[in-house]
């Protein structure tokens, strides 16, 4: 019988659809939901030129950091991309190799939301009065003053996830969670790892966070590696 | 004067039948109040729909055991209805993130009537003193890649359903890409209204002396 | 010790704060999620001049429509006014006894999380050259007219739920989750009948739907009426 | 000169504590990176706040115990936290609909620079070749109904941090209510700066020689 299967069985798979030039949504809040098997996935693809939308810029030499370090990226979107370990974008940065749209968290939140639900911009407090406003049309709503903010779109998503099942409903751990259902969303075909494929029924319907429709691929990764774990040993990816 | 003494119009049944027959193999699909609520009892064989509702359900199972209804457990008519395993649920604000935002492939929906440019009147009659009601009809159509419509061809008083242009207020203009009636199945493009199917005995003159539009072959 | 308890013991309690004229979402999708004992709660308690936001327009003699019946609202806010058995409003409309603002369904909950979210303002694709689109701004975004849709707040909401603690995190059922969501997020003071009231730690924190953060007053109603029931036995409130 | 040897500076767990005692019972509140982190250790006796983390979690408790760290359970400085019975996880755009739709009562935050009318810099110090870093910290200040700042008084360098006139770049405009400094604790209001309360052996006079714009007493 034919059957909705939105799972696939290698990385490779998962991501050979990506091509050029795409604008690729990055789940992940540092290294909490960061799906470091996706992304290397990508490395190993090799598509180029791509605008990643994601929360940071990666830390150390793995991960979304690798991707940057490949020259994979021209241009990042991002709310946080200076830590103490982002070596590799500060670097790429001031070389002028990779541009840099840098947006207040919860903008960047609201507009990949916005890209998911139909809705092409929205206003919003955030930033008034700033120079992260000042080229953005203004609007007095209420005798307040808010910035017009257009929605993000993006061709994929790479998200990490907890368990998911053959219709790509997924549900996340903890404040992994972070963007992986807005990204979801506002990705033509949302690409996700999980820790656990589950059989269709087993996740309650009642706490499933990313219903399926906002899915298009599920690979299992039941041991993801873990960021810190990656820096304090020095990886390298490709390694 | 046409012929009619052969013409077998199609029930509402094999209406709802040829509707689901069209619907691609894991297409996500939001079903309308009235006949579009029939489609979902005519999945072909060896195809996977996953049904919506836009009060928060996706995954609409067969409808309860009599006895068994919940009435916190009901579609968008108010009908109780079964979830099927790997349903969700969820608020109202996220189900019309999934029809506005495009993720929904299919929907079909009742009409008054249909323009000839594709254009659906299915909300409001216009009569003064009634009470107007919308529902989620408008963000349906304006969010949902493809717009089947299913209705009788012409209304009970025989006045024909698919005009030149809608007399009624508008849901949405240039929305409708395809018309199942009891008569016939329309193709509604740029170019104009494409018949690709007709009731057994139906020609195309009857066809065409039932509908107000310019209809093409 | 002091502790956050959003609990309160009587139904005539959880209402007593709504004043005359104020704005009040109302939850439920027909009946399912519908706070009946909340609303006969607000019709011993007597405001009048009430704008009420709400997906429908009541039904037969009871809640939402008996509110409605004993002249406590001015105006309705819905997108799905007229049903077989909504004979009051349709009575009280004609008569002209009662305002109608009409919105189309998508556009009314997307308003309303816009309420909670302090988005004022968004464009929507929904309404584009129908009437219900006739005196509002229209713009141009990427080649497609959007119509400028403005955020709704409450003052209150009343909302009824499966399950709540004391922190008022709320989690419902089925459908009957519908509107709560966005409109506790929207509400100064959102109120909340539940079928039970669990102990703190109970819920589990990935599922929970509502975050007590939203929520202002819970009362538990562990046997609510069913709007249907009611119905069929052509109750009328006051009884 | 002024007199500076009994000068008893508040240190950092002081400054907090003063912070915590500021906090009213009941308030949800969000804790920036850094110092304002240290605020969680002082909940006065007696009150309960819930503490919110950006990055999708209400309710944070204490530290865990080293080894049981869980690398998907952190807060917005990227650091391992717990959560108590009763918390919740969500997603980011829910996140900042709490902190942007004036749901959290408080915000702590660190400074650069604050001015005379409640101006803050915190975020970028403007240097050329610098990377831009922002977060969640323009959407604090325009969401949440009271801004606590807590800094040390001066820079490094002994420069005033609270100015006529900020130098760097904008977090907010006339946003912070309270600043809280090593050396005293000040009100902002329309009027201007309100010195509420001085660390030991601090003058109004030295204050000010230590501060850029002028204060009120």
């Amino acid at each position: 019988m034919v059957m909705i299967n939105k799972i696939v069985e290698t990385l490779e798979d998962a991501v050979a659809v990506i091509n050029d030039g795409a604008t690729v949504l990055i789940g992940g809040f540092g290294e909490a939901g960061s799906p470091i098997e996706l992304i290397h996935a990508l490395i190993d693809h090799g598509a180029k030129n791509l605008t990643v939308v994601s929360n940071n810029a990666g830390n150390g030499h793995v991960g979304l950091a690798a991707l940057i370090e490949n020259k994979q990226v021209s241009k990042m979107v991002c709310s946080f991309p200076r830590t103490a370990q982002s070596v590799v974008f500060t670097d790429m940065y001031r070389q002028g190799l990779v541009e840099l749209e840098l947006v207040p968290q919860g903008t960047l939140a609201e507009r990949i939301r916005a890209g998911g639900a139909g809705i092409p911009a929205f206003y919003t407090p955030t930033s008034v009065d700033t120079p992260l406003a000042a080229n953005k049309e203004k609007r007095v709503i209420n005798h307040e003053t808010f910035v017009l903010e257009y929605a993000i779109k993006g061709d994929f998503a790479l998200v990490k996830c907890k368990a998911a099942d053959r219709y790509g409903n997924l549900v996340y751990n903890k404040t992994a969670r972070n963007f992986g259902p807005v990204m979801c969303m506002a990705a033509r075909h949302a690409i996700v790892q999980a820790k656990e494929i589950v059989p269709v029924g087993t996740l309650d319907p009642e706490c499933i966070v990313t219903p399926g429709i906002f899915v298009s691929k599920v690979v299992e990764v039941s041991n993801p590696a873990e960021e810190s774990q990656l820096l304090k040993e020095n990886r390298r990816y490709p390694w | 004067m046409v012929e009619i003494q052969n013409i077998k119009p199609w029930n509402r049944n094999e209406m709802a039948q040829k509707v689901a027959a069209d619907i691609p193999d894991g297409s996500y699909v939001n079903l309308g109040i009235g006949i579009p609520e029939l489609v979902a009892s005519f999945v072909p064989e060896g195809r996977e729909f996953m049904y919506h509702s836009e009060n928060g359900l996706l995954g609409i199972g067969p409808p309860p055991q009599p006895g068994h209804e919940d009435p916190e457990l009901i579609n968008a008519g108010k009908k109780a209805v079964t979830a099927i395993p790997g349903a969700a649920y969820f608020h109202h604000a996220d189900s019309f993130a999934m029809i506005r935002g495009k993720h929904i492939d299919v929907c079909v929906l009742g009409a008054f009537q249909v323009s000839q440019n594709g254009d659906l009147a299915n909300w409001s009659t216009g009569v003064p003193g009634g009470i107007p009601a919308v529902g989620g009809a408008m963000d349906l159509v304006s969010g949902v890649k493809t717009i089947f419509v299913i209705t009788q061809h012409t209304t009970k008083e025989g006045k024909p359903k698919i005009v030149k242009e809608c007399s009624y207020p508008l849901t949405g203009k240039a929305v409708v890409d395809r018309i199942f009636t009891d008569l016939a199945v329309i193709d509604v493009n740029k170019r104009g209204l494409f018949v690709r199917e007709m009731a057994p005995g139906v020609s195309f003159d009857y066809l065409q002396s039932k509908t107000e539009a310019k209809l093409e072959i």
